[in-house]
This record gives structure tokens, C-alpha cells and sequence, in this order.
């Protein structure tokens, strides 16, 4: 006896299997990312005035990265469809554009976004310090204003030689732009674009931090679920790009053989991509923007 | 004539009846090592199982040396492992705290984890549920291969980790945060090869294979279903599989993305689970803080609660088809079964917060928990009564797989039972973490899951070879399994009850508590017959490995439905060919009907048609589908 | 207020201490009644049945089995008891466990700080303030990390791993922890409360029998778990006085590590940390004290 | 019930839908296109000053939600899905939403005194 119904549908349940497997599989994907949302969630709920930064991330970048993949998504349905009208090589353009937005989202997070943090530096004052930095941090004001409190200085560390070194006992950090002038109301809110670090080099003395790391996922609990969540949605994006490189290339042969099984691979490889889109459409505004 | 002897005579065997396409014969590697045949990775799944659960009951015995005899050599085996695994683990021959500690955690992972669930729901499951539904193999094979794999390389990891320094995990199979973040960071401390972070590794692994898992047994049972067999003719083991696959396909990922999470804590430094402020050793931590133990506590019992009923619910399953087989007649409340299981599922989900009572719950959400955990003792009361009431009337044969069946019912009442003053926060201000807590649930799992898992082997072993194993050596196995079991875990609610707390190196020795007589004997002292009937019960283990190995050749050879049962399995060859069936089956009736009035044989399968004229009863009907 | 726990007694509980505790034994009594009639009832049916239909005494089954709803009847009143079990006594008696705290003017007040393995007790002395600690003052000398600057902690008094408490006063413990989770049981006493750190939580009890009462760490903490023994001791009035005079006099001489000046930039005492969440601890636990 | 449903594939009906898809295609677009839109419309909205933090994360989740919806319903086909996988999907979301909510519940439901 064959596997009945890998292609068409079980009458009764107007479904063929693998429409029944992914769905599954997403459901629990679902609760994957819900539990890393949870963690998310708390962690932020629970984190001190000041101690979930804002703005940290290129949102420029971000937004680029999110058109890549709502644009991918449109791709996928239509290399879908295409395999639906029987239109064998325009399958293989929309699939090749799909696989192509796949690298460069991957790319742009891990050759671009990533490294971009991991150079960037901040340190978290201790609480009995904060009044001698106020200059950069520009609390008065922004208490004034209702706004939380600067607790952190960040920039790019001009002595990286000062994060191993007990001697050293001064970062010099070349301030971003908030820290120049904090007072100004234009800087109560992040930008939207990315401006690099200054030139103005500001000293901190080690024994007024409490903690200075690079932006890695130590730094805090805000850059631990970005690089967490972020970095399983990129396992999740290379996935897919594996998965569509072999519907590019060994298609054919399904095709060949059953051209409606190679579309029902190719929607069941489609619905997982647009899950994986629409987890980013949650990832972007919370880790970005807000 | 009946059906099944009809399609399933052994002459067809010959006839190679499965696909067209690979009529040459498989090599032996794809044969039996990376098969995607259901039968095959069921038989993998039963066989690696069943050695991971004497692996784990093989630590517990070495645990119950120390717990009777603290502090003192370990005969023979003490140095043994001293040369195996170095002094870290028995330091002249008496084990370690450290070492009792990894045990603990060990038994307690592998025991559920790569012992029950793969036997009870991946190998049971994948044997059987195929074959009850008239499918020939599983939806997706080539997954299911997969998930057996991850399975796996998950066990071979969570081995491996006895051998790396420091040893094995050790933080209790719960693996409570900060104390499993902070765990064998010592001087020694290796990024990854360390007993808590292969732990976690491991657990990938094990989840991986699970989620492939339930995604194909779902599938399976929704779309696989013989023409006939509709959602009301399922066999009840189908449904509580059925069942069992959602918990895992839901419960586990949230519990997955807190391993992913306690992984970046031990490998990138981050402190989702650490607050602020550590201080280990004397010395502050170096982290960012920020936070919070009892996430993971959340996220861990998300999982934690709903999968033991993942536990239990297949053993259901395989207790309720050796009920109605041996006695003769239809489960009674079939349509209440089917009911209560998926109550029970539901609910599994929304009660686990009742592991933590003590960690400073207040009254709001501890009255929704409680509340939640009392009506899911109603759905485990249905289905307990009905398996009960279903006795009544019938002509029951003590077949071995009946005598595991039925000393299943009492020992899960117990275990279930026990657990409802747990349930209240208030009572388990008393109880909680006491050997109470650890006699309630193994009374569960051990006579309970375990049982049923043997009843299931004696029962479905003519299916797999075509052969019986012995009842004389069954009832050698039975008898003193039953006695030993009780042995072992009566006495730990009297010492539950004086205040012995689980998880103790010393099994009580240095506590005046412990000193308390109970029944004449002191709770520190019952350690010793409770330890003496655990080795005794692993002697009686013995038959039933000899008889499993032995009839696997040389038992009896039986036809093709020994036990005249009427479900679809048994109108398969034994054992069933690569594609299952001869025919595709079609299913007329309810997977019980035994003992129809006015029939010369005491059973009717599933694929004989109604007669005409037959009076039909009322048939429960239900539809998932569209 | 005798305990009427039969069942309880028969299984080993050890008698009961305090005030709330007869309660707590209630509902397990209650409890192991309700399960011991379910069990003895299914018992005997399961035994009859068993016998009454084995195949040699009954060789013909019958199809249907048992026909009357009379296990309806049965799960509905399981449903009933469980139901008046719940919000008859085990809702209220929480509530009461964590909402009706008293007074603190009138009760003890102790800080009990869980570490590897052992229990650290801070009171508050005479003045009744809890001196301010600091993670930073930490030593092996000062395990609580009490700041000697601080005027209130002049008065303080530390004790590791044995707490005395007078007969017949309430007291409130504040159950935290330095490094992993612990968990502050006391049997006697009928009481337990995790020791989560980044948190406060607080629990009360009133002793109403002296003696010697076991501290039981309740929750896996490492390799030394098992020996995590604090011990409780009930005084009567005098001797408790004996104790605290006893600790104060050890506090001026050993203990009290010492007095600092404080350091340049170091901010004036604040509360006690611990009794105000570090940054990005859990908002339960309001502040304690 | 006694008589089995058939259970043999209809061919018919995927024909039938195959046709349907080239009608399709123009939506597909326009919803890429309407995506696109919404995210810029987050972006542009999260700069707006809103009152609060709160006020702001909930715009985002509302248009987060909007725009997760229209995936999930035109290019996962949800819109001519079977039952089915509704009801695994209504119980997943239950799940996810009690696992959010009853440990919000335990998270702020301390003992005080
Ligand atoms: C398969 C496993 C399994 C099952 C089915 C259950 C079932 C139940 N469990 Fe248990 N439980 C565990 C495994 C299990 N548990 C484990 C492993 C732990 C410890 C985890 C750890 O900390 O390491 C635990 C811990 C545990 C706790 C936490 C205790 C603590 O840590 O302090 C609680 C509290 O509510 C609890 C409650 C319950 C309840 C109310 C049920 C109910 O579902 C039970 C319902 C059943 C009945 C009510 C029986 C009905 C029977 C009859 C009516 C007939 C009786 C007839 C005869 C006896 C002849 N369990
Ligand atoms: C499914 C779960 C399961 C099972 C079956 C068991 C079975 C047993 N357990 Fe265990 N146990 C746990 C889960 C389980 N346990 C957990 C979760 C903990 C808590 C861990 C922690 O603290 O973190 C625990 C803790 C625990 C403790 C407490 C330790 C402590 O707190 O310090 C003790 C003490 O006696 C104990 C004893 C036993 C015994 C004697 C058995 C016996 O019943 C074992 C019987 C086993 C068999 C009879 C094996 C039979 C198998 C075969 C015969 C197969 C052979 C066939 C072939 C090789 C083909 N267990
Ligand atoms: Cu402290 Cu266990
Ligand atoms: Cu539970």
C-alpha cells in the first residue's frame, strides 16, 4: 500500500498531508516564539527606569530588511501560483528572487547589523555617579520632561586595550550623538537615522561604572533578547533559503513527475516563510522602534 | 468467515505485497538502522527505550545504596566507577555529594525523557497506532526516521556528559534556574563540554524528536484513517495518543526557547534568568542582571505539568485495549473515555503553577490554579471509573498483559489519588519537595507507566515477531515487580509525612526528623527496606529480559490475532510486511465489539460488515474534520 | 487546640507547633479521608468484580456491562467534595497565610537570607529599624553585608543558622536569598517559603510549644543541600531575653566587622538593599521590614 | 455512519482551484503592496509622540497585528482554509495567550505585609 493523499486531499478533511504537517508545525513554532515573546515581555516589564535602551538599533536598515522579506513573501505566493498555471519558468524566477532576498536579509543581519553592535560600547553608570556625568546625561532635563533616566553612556571606545586591562582605569569613549547634547528636546527621541559616533571623547572613570561591555548579549537583558530572538529568526530564514535552493534546483524532477506535487511542496515551503515573515513583522517594531 | 482470516493467511506472506517499486530487498542497514519503515522505528524506539529505563533505574540503584548507607563504600562497584569516572564522582569508593546530585538529576531526565516517552508514546505509538487506524505507514517516513535519529543523538549527548569534569548534570531533572546557570562554572569550566550545558544540548535534541514526533502521529490519525474508520471507531489508545501528541506539539517549544535561553546564560553570559545582585561563593557575580529565576520556573512547568500526562495518557491508552480484550466486552463509557482525555489535555495546560505554591503565590492566582487542578482530577476520576465499571459483567481472562493492566488501575488510583492534597497550596506547605510529593508521582509512573509499558510488550509482541513470550516467566516478573513496587514507595509517604525532603545525600541521616519513629522503624531507617526491595526488583526485572530476548526466536510461534481481539492490528500479518496490509482495510463498526449477543465467537472485527438485519447499537459519532 | 489528625498522626506526622498549624494538619486530614474512602470503596469493588467475573466463574460477558448512571452520581460527589475542600478551607486558609499578616509593631521581625549552605538571621534590635546592607560590604565576616555606618545597624543583630523566637508571638520572617534559590521550611511550624533571590518574600507563624525545631532547606541548592540545617528555637520569654542579650554582647565583640568610614562618593544610607528590588528584580515582594 | 464515506481523491476540485489562482495574483500584490505601506506607516508612527511608551508599543501592535493578520490570512491562505487547521490554531493561540496571561497573573500577585 502507498501513503495516500501526498498529493491530493482526503476528501473528508479537504486537506493532503503536508498541508496537515506544517500547520501543525507552525502551530508549535507559535508557541516557540511565544515563549521567547514572554521572556521578552517581562524581562522589559521588570527592567528598571532606563534599563531597556531605545534606539540603539539602525532602523533604516531594519526597515530595508523588513520590506526584503514582505517583498519575499509576495514572491513566494507568486512562484506558487505560477506552478499552479503550470508556468514552470517563472517558477524559477520568483523562486530565484525569494532565495536572493533570503541571502540578503541573512546577509545584511549578520555581515552588516550584528557586527555593527558588537563594535559599539556602553557603560552603566553607578547610581552615585550619575550626578558627576550629568553634562552628558542631561537628567534634570529630562526628568523635567517626564521622560525616564540616562543611565548608560555608550559610544565607541577609542582604548578597547581598557576592557582587559586592570590598569587602565579611564575609558575614553567617542559619545554618540545624544550624549553631546542631551538637553536639546530633539534628542528625547531616538532618530531615524543612524548617526555615527561623535568625535567628542568623553573620560569615564572605571570606578564610577558599574558595568561596561560592548553591545554583546551580556551588555543587558535588552541586547540578550535581541541577539536570542533575532538569531533564531535567522536560523529560521537560513531554513528557508535551504529549503527553497532545493525546490530551485530538484524541482524539476517533482515537477516532471507530478507538476501539482512540486506546488504543494513549494506552498507548504511558502507557509513556513510566511510564518517566518510574520514573526519579523513583530521582531521590527519592538526591537527597533519602540 | 471473518475478515481477517480472509486477508491474512500466512500463504500471502510470501507474496511480497508492498509497493512495486523496491521489490529488490533492502540492505540491512536500510533495513533496520535507518529504516523509515513505522514498525521498524517503533521496534528502534521500544528497544533504546526500554535500555535508557534500566539505565536510569540502574543509577536509582546506586542512589539507594547511599540513601541506606551513607557515607559508606560502595562494594565492587564503588571502585569500579571510581576508575570510569574519577574521584569527583566516588572518592574511595563513597559517592560524592556532587555525584548523588548528578544521579538524581540523571534518573530523573532520563527516566521521562529517553525512558517513558519513547517507549510509551514514540515506540507504542509508532508500532501500534498505524496499524489500528489501517494505515501503512506513518504520513511523513522520512521524519519519522529523523526524529528517531534526534532521539537518538540526544541520548548519546546526555551519556557523554558522565565523562566530561564535573560530571553529569546536577540540578534536579527541573534544572532550577540560578542555580543550574551558575552550575560547574569552576576553574575547570569548559564553554560547552560540562554536564549542565551538554544537559541543555541534549535537550535540543530530545525536543527536536518529540515535535517530528507528535507532528506525525497527528497527521497520521487525521488523515490516515481506513476508509470506515471514523473519529467514534478510533480504538481509545489512539485517542489518548492522539492527545498526547498535542501536549508535546504545544508544551514543549515554550520549555525549548527556556533552554535556549538558560543555553545563552551559560555560553554568551547573558541573565534572562539571573536577577541582579548574586552573590556565589562570596564574590559577586559578574553578569547585567536584570533577570528573573521564576521565568524559567514558568516556562519549565508549562512543559513540566502537561507532559505527565504524557506520561500516563499512553499507558491509558494501552491499559483500556488489554481491558476490553480480556474481558470480553465493549470499554464501558467509551464516549466518556474519549471525552475525559481531551478535558484532559485541554486542562493539562493551565495548571502548572501548582509546582510553584512556594514561591510566593498570592491568593488570586493560587485560587485560579487550585481551582484548575481540581477539575482536572475529575477527567482522570472518569476515565479511572470507567476502566472500573468496565469489569463488571465481563469473563475476564488473567492473560500476563491483563495481570499488568489490572495492577495498573489501583497503583495509578494511589498515585492519583495523593496528589490531590498536593493540590492544595496550603496542605503542600507541608508536603512540598518531601518524599510525599516523590512516592505521589512515582506511584504514577512506576507501577502506573511502567506496568502498562509491560502489559503493552506481552500484549503487541505477537504483533512485532509472530511469537508470544512465556507466561510462566510472565507471572515470574509480574508478581514480584507488584510486591517490590509497593515496597519501595508505601514507606516514602510515611517518611514524606515526618518531613524527609527529597533530594537528600544523606537520606535523612543528620536530621533529628528523620529520627522520628514511624510504624516502629525510624524514617531514616526505612531507607533500607525501601532500597532492599528496589534491588530485589531490579533481580525480578531479569525474566522478563531473558523471556523478551528468548521469545524474539524461540517462543511460541501464534497466529495472526492470538488473544481473538478486534481491532485492525490483528487482521495484519505477523509481523505485518512493509506497507501493513494485504488489502486496504474498511472499517463497519466500533473498535469493541466483543461479546455481541446471539454470535457463535465472542469477538467481531472492526472490518466485518453488518449484517443484514443486524440490530446496531447506538453508535457515539463526532467530527473533528471540514 | 488539640489536633484531631488521626490519619495524619498514623502516618508520621510529627505533632504540630503553631498556631495556624492544626489547620494545615486539618485539611490533609480531611484530605486523606475523602482518598482513603474513594480507595477503600474502589478496592472492594475491584476485588468483588475481579473474582465475581473471572472467566472460570463467569464464562459468558455480557455486551453492555453495567447499565445504571450510579458512577455518575459517584464523580458528581468526588466534584462536591473537592469543591467544599477548596473554598470551604484550602482558598481561606492561604488568604489567610498571606494577606492577614500581623501587625508588624507587635511581632518579630526577622531577615532570613539563604546562601550555600546555611541560613543568615539579621534583626533589628532594640530600635527596631533593619540596618542598611550592601552586596559591595559583603565578606565572610559580614555574609549579610551590614553596613556598620549606618546608625540603625548599630543596635543590629546577626545570627547564622540558629534563630531563636519567644512562645506566642507572631513572626514575620523575610525569606531571600544571596545566590540560588532555597527554601525556608520549617515542619514544626507547618510553614515553607521559597528563597528566591532578587526577591522578598515574607511568611508568619506563631509558635505555641518551646523546643528545638529543624530548619529544613526545601529546594535543591547545590552540592551541600542536604546538610542546609537552620534550627529554630521557641524560648519562653526569659530566655529569649537570655538569647538577644547573649547575641548583642557577641555582635559588640566578634561579629560586628569593623566600623568603616564611609567611603568617598559612597551615597548616604538608603534602606536596606534587599528591602528595595536591585534594578530589574521582580516587582513581587514589596519591600519588607 | 455504518456505511464508510468515500474516501477516494477528487481530482476535479484542485483543477477547479488551479483556474481560480490566476485571479489571484493581482491580490497578492496588492496586499505586498498594502505591507509595505503599513511598515512604513510603523516606522513614521513610532516617531509620533503619542502621550506615552504605552500609547506607542500599542499603535505598533495594533498595525504589527493588522498586517500579521493579512499575512497570515491571504498568503497563508487562511481565508479558504478547512476547519481543521482553525481549530488547532484557536487552541494554539489559547495556549499562548494563558502561558502570556496566567504568568502575568503569578508575576503580579505578590505576599505582602
Ligand atoms: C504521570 C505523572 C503524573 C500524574 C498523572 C499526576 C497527577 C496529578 N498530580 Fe502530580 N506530579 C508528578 C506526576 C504526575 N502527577 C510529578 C513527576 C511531580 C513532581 C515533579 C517534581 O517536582 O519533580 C508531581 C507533583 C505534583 C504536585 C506538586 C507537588 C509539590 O511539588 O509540592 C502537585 C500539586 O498539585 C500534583 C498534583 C497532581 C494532581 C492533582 C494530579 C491529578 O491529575 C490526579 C488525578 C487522579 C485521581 C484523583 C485518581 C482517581 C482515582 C480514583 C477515583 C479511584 C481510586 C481507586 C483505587 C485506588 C482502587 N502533582
Ligand atoms: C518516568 C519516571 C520515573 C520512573 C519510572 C522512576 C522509577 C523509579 N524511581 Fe524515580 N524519579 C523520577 C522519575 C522516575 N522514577 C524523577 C523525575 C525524580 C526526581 C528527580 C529529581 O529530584 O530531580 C525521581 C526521583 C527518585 C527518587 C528520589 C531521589 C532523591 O530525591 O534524592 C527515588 C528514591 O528512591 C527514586 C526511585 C525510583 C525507583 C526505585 C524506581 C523504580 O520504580 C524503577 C523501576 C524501573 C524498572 C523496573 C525498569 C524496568 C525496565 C526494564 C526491565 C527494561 C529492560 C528491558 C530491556 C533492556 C530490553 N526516584
Ligand atoms: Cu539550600 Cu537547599
Ligand atoms: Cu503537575
Amino acid at each position: 500500500m502507498e501513503i495516500p493523499y501526498t498529493v491530493t486531499a482526503r476528501p473528508d478533511t479537504g486537506l493532503w498531508n503536508a498541508k496537515v504537517g506544517i500547520w501543525l508545525f507552525l502551530a508549535s513554532e507559535v508557541m516557540l516564539f511565544g515563549g521567547l515573546f514572554s521572556a521578552y515581555i517581562f524581562l522589559r516589564l521588570d527592567a528598571e527606569p532606563g534599563y531597556w535602551p531605545h534606539g540603539l538599533l539602525n532602523v533604516p536598515v531594519g526597515t530595508f530588511n523588513t520590506a526584503v522579506l514582505i517583498f519575499s513573501s509576495v514572491t513566494v505566493v507568486l512562484a506558487w501560483a505560477s506552478l499552479k498555471m503550470r508556468r514552470y519558468s517563472r517558477y524559477r524566477v520568483y523562486m530565484a528572487i525569494t532565495i536572493l532576498c533570503g541571502v540578503i536579509f541573512l546577509v545584511v543581519k549578520l555581515g552588516y547589523e550584528w557586527p555593527q553592535k558588537y563594535d559599539h560600547f556602553g557603560a552603566y553608570l553607578k547610581t552615585s555617579s550619575l550626578e558627576k556625568y550629568e553634562r552628558y546625561l542631561g537628567n534634570k532635563h529630562l526628568l523635567a520632561e517626564g521622560l525616564p533616566p540616562r543611565v548608560e553612556i555608550t559610544g565607541h571606545l577609542h582604548n578597547e586595550a581598557a576592557l582587559d586591562d586592570p590598569k587602565i582605569k579611564e575609558y575614553e569613549v567617542g559619545l554618540d550623538v545624544v550624549y553631546t547634547d542631551p538637553t536639546d528636546p530633539k534628542m528625547d527621541r531616538p532618530h531615524f537615522f543612524f548617526v555615527p559616533p561623535t568625535e567628542h571623547v568623553a573620560t569615564i572613570e572605571k570606578a564610577d561604572v558599574e558595568r561596561a561591555t560592548m553591545f554583546l548579549p551580556t551588555h543587558n537583558n535588552y541586547f540578550a533578547t535581541y541577539f536570542t530572538i533575532t538569531g533564531l529568526h535567522g536560523l529560521h530564514v537560513l531554513g528557508g533559503v535551504i529549503v527553497f535552493t532545493y525546490l530551485f534546483f530538484f524541482g524539476g524532477i517533482t515537477y516532471r513527475q507530478n507538476p501539482e506535487h512540486l506546488a504543494n511542496r513549494v506552498e507548504v515551503a511558502g507557509l513556513f516563510w510566511h510564518f517566518v515573515d510574520l514573526v519579523w513583522i513583530f521582531v521590527f517594531p519592538l526591537f527597533y522602534l519602540l | 468467515m471473518d475478515v481477517s482470516s480472509s486477508v491474512s493467511t500466512h500463504a500471502a506472506h510470501d507474496s511480497h505485497p508492498h509497493d512495486e517499486h523496491d521489490h529488490h530487498e533492502l540492505s540491512f542497514l536500510r533495513k533496520y538502522v535507518f529504516s523509515t519503515d513505522h514498525k521498524v522505528i517503533g521496534l528502534q524506539y521500544l528497544i533504546s527505550g526500554l535500555i535508557f529505563l534500566f539505565f536510569g533505574f540502574l543509577l536509582m540503584m546506586l542512589m539507594r545504596w547511599q540513601l541506606a548507607f551513607p557515607g559508606t563504600r560502595l562494594p565492587v562497584i564503588g571502585t569500579l566507577i571510581e576508575n570510569v569516572l574519577g574521584q569527583g564522582a566516588m572518592n574511595n569508593g563513597v559517592m560524592t555529594p556532587e555525584f548523588y546530585n548528578s544521579l538524581g538529576a540523571m534518573h530523573g531526565t532520563i527516566m521521562i525523557f529517553l525512558g517513558i516517552v519513547p517507549v510509551a508514546f514514540a515506540a507504542f505509538g509508532n508500532f501500534v497506532v498505524p496499524l489500528q487506524i489501517g494505515a501503512p505507514d506513518m504520513t511523513f517516513p522520512k521524519i519519522n526516521m529523523a526524529s528517531y535519529q534526534a532521539f537518538f543523538a540526544g541520548g548519546i549527548v546526555m551519556l557523554v556528559s558522565f565523562f566530561v569534569p564535573g560530571g553529569a548534570a546536577k540540578g534536579g531533572w527541573t534544572s532550577y534556574t540560578p542555580l543550574s546557570d551558575i552550575a560547574d562554572k569552576g576553574p575547570t569550566y569548559h564553554v560547552i563540554f560540562n554536564g549542565q550545558t551538554l544537559w541543555l544540548i541534549a535537550f535540543i535534541m530530545l525536543i527536536t524528536s518529540s515535535l517530528l514526533g507528535a507532528v506525525n502521529f497527528i497527521a497520521t490519525i487525521i488523515q490516515l484513517r481506513a476508509k470506515g474508520m471514523t473519529w467514534m471507531r478510533l480504538p481509545f489508545f489512539v485517542w489518548a495518543q492522539f492527545v498526547t501528541a498535542f501536549l508535546l506539539l504545544l508544551a514543549f517549544p515554550p520549555l525549548e526557547s527556556a533552554i535556549v535561553m538558560q543555553l545563552m546564560d551559560r555560553v554568551a553570559g547573558t541573565s534572562f534568568f539571573l536577577p541582579s545582585g548574586l552573590i556565589v561563593n562570596g564574590a559577586a557575580v559578574s553578569i547585567s542582571g536584570g533577570g528573573s529565576p521564576l521565568l524559567w520556573q514558568h516556562l519549565f512547568w508549562f512543559l513540566g505539568h502537561p507532559e505527565v500526562y504524557v506520561l500516563i495518557l499512553p499507558g491509558m491508552g494501552i491499559v483500556a485495549e488489554i481491558l476490553a480484550n480480556n474481558t470480553r466486552k465493549p470499554l464501558w463509557g467509551y464516549k466518556s473515555l474519549v471525552f475525559a482525555a481531551l478535558v484532559l489535555g485541554f486542562l493539562s495546560f493551565i495548571v502548572w503553577a501548582h509546582h510553584m505554591w512556594l514561591t510566593g503565590m498570592g491568593t488570586v492566582v493560587s485560587a485560579f490554579f487550585q481551582t484548575t487542578t481540581m477539575i482536572i482530577s475529575i477527567p482522570s476520576v472518569i476515565i479511572l471509573s470507567a476502566f472500573f465499571i468496565s469489569l463488571w459483567g465481563g469473563s475476564i481472562r488473567f492473560t500476563v498483559p491483563m495481570l499488568f493492566a489490572t495492577a495498573f488501575l489501583p497503583m495509578f488510583g494511589i498515585g492519583g489519588l495523593t496528589g490531590i492534597p498536593l493540590a492544595f497550596n496550603s496542605a503542600d506547605l507541608y508536603l512540598h519537595d518531601t518524599y510525599y510529593v516523590i512516592a505521589h508521582f512515582h506511584y504514577i509512573v512506576a507501577p502506573g507507566t511502567i506496568f502498562a509499558v509491560f502489559a503493552g510488550v506481552y500484549y503487541w509482541f505477537p504483533k512485532a515477531t509472530g511469537r508470544k513470550m512465556s507466561d510462566f516467566w510472565g507471572h515470574v516478573h509480574f508478581w514480584p515487580s507488584l510486591v517490590c513496587m509497593n515496597c519501595i514507595f508505601l514507606p516514602m509517604f510515611l517518611q514524606g509525612m515526618l518531613g524527609m525532603h527529597r533530594r537528600w545525600y544523606d537520606g535523612g541521616q543528620g536530621w533529628t526528623l528523620a529520627s522520628e519513629k514511624v510504624w516502629g522503624v525510624s524514617g531514616f531507617h526505612w531507607n533500607l527496606p525501601i532500597s532492599i526491595a528496589a534491588w530485589v526488583m531490579g533481580v525480578a526485572q531479569i525474566p522478563f529480559i531473558i523471556n523478551f530476548f528468548w521469545s524474539i526466536w524461540r517462543g511460541e510461534k501464534v497466529n495472526d490475532n492470538p488473544w481473538e481481539a478486534t481491532t485492525l492490528e490483528w487482521t495484519a500479518p505477523s509481523p505485518p510486511p512493509h506497507g501493513n496490509f494485504l488489502e486496504a482495510p474498511v472499517v463497519y463498526r466500533g473498535p469493541y465489539e466483543y461479546s455481541l449477543p446471539g454470535r457463535d465467537k465472542d469477538y467481531t472485527m472492526q472490518t466485518e460488515p453488518i449484517k443484514e438485519g443486524e440490530r446496531v447499537l447506538h453508535e457515539p459519532t463526532m467530527s473533528l474534520g471540514h | 487546640m488539640t489536633s484531631l489528625a488521626l490519619i495524619n498522626e498514623l502516618i508520621g506526622q510529627p505533632p504540630n507547633a503553631s498556631a495556624h498549624g492544626y489547620q494545615i494538619d486539618h485539611i490533609i486530614e480531611f484530605c486523606h479521608w475523602f482518598m482513603g474512602a474513594l480507595f477503600l470503596g474502589w478496592s472492594a469493588f475491584f476485588v468483588y468484580v475481579l473474582l465475581r467475573f473471572r472467566k472460570g466463574r463467569n464464562p459468558v460477558a455480557s455486551h453492555e456491562g453495567v447499565t445504571s448512571g450510579i458512577s455518575t452520581h459517584l464523580e458528581f460527589a468526588v466534584v462536591l467534595i473537592e469543591a467544599v475542600l477548596l473554598i470551604g478551607f484550602a482558598v481561606p486558609l492561604w488568604a489567610k497565610r498571606v494577606n492577614d499578616f500581623p501587625p508588624a509593631k507587635d511581632a518579630i521581625l526577622v531577615h532570613a537570607v539563604g546562601q550555600q549552605f546555611n541560613w543568615n538571621f539579621h534583626l533589628p534590635g532594640p530600635d527596631g529599624v533593619f540596618g542598611r546592607r550592601a552586596i559591595d560590604l559583603v565578606t565572610n565576616t559580614n555574609p549579610l553585608g551590614l553596613d556598620p555606618s549606618d546608625p540603625a545597624s548599630k543596635d543590629d543583630l546577626t545570627a547564622l543558622g540558629e534563630l531563636h523566637v519567644p512562645i506566642d508571638r507572631n513572626v514575620i520572617i523575610d525569606v531571600s536569598s544571596k545566590d540560588v534559590i532555597h527554601n525556608f521550611c520549617l515542619p514544626g511550624m507547618r510553614i515553607a517559603q521559597d528563597a528566591i533571590p532578587g526577591q522578598i518574600i515574607p511568611m508568619w507563624f506563631k509558635p505555641i510549644k518551646t523546643g528545638q525545631y529543624e530548619v529544613v532547606c526545601g529546594q535543591l541548592c547545590g552540592l551541600g543541600h542536604y546538610g542546609m540545617k537552620g534550627m529554630l528555637v521557641v524560648d519562653t520569654p526569659e530566655d529569649y531575653q537570655a538569647w538577644l542579650k547573649e547575641r548583642m554582647e557577641l555582635s559588640g565583640t566578634q561579629s560586628a566587622p569593623p566600623a568603616l568610614a564611609r567611603p568617598p562618593g559612597e551615597p548616604p544610607p538608603g534602606p536596606t538593599p534587599g528591602s528595595v528590588a536591585p534594578p530589574g528584580a521582580p516587582k513581587t515582594g514589596k519591600p519588607g521590614g | 455512519m455504518n456505511n464508510p464515506p468515500t474516501t477516494e481523491p477528487v481530482d476535479h476540485e484542485t483543477e477547479h482551484y488551479a483556474h481560480d489562482v490566476s485571479n489571484h495574483v493581482r491580490g497578492y500584490l496588492l496586499v505586498g503592496a498594502t505591507l509595505l505601506v503599513c511598515t512604513g506607516l510603523t516606522v513614521f508612527l513610532s516617531y509620533v509622540n503619542f502621550g506615552s511608551q504605552k500609547a506607542n508599543i500599542a499603535v505598533a501592535m495594533v498595525l504589527a497585528t493588522f498586517k500579521a493578520g493579512l499575512v497570515a490570512y491571504i498568503f497563508m491562505h487562511l481565508s479558504a482554509e478547512k476547519k481543521l487547521i482553525y481549530r488547532v490554531l484557536v487552541f494554539t493561540g489559547i495556549f499562548v495567550f494563558a502561558l502570556f496571561w496566567l504568568t502575568y497573573l503569578a508575576w503580579y500577585d505578590p505576599i505582602t505585609h
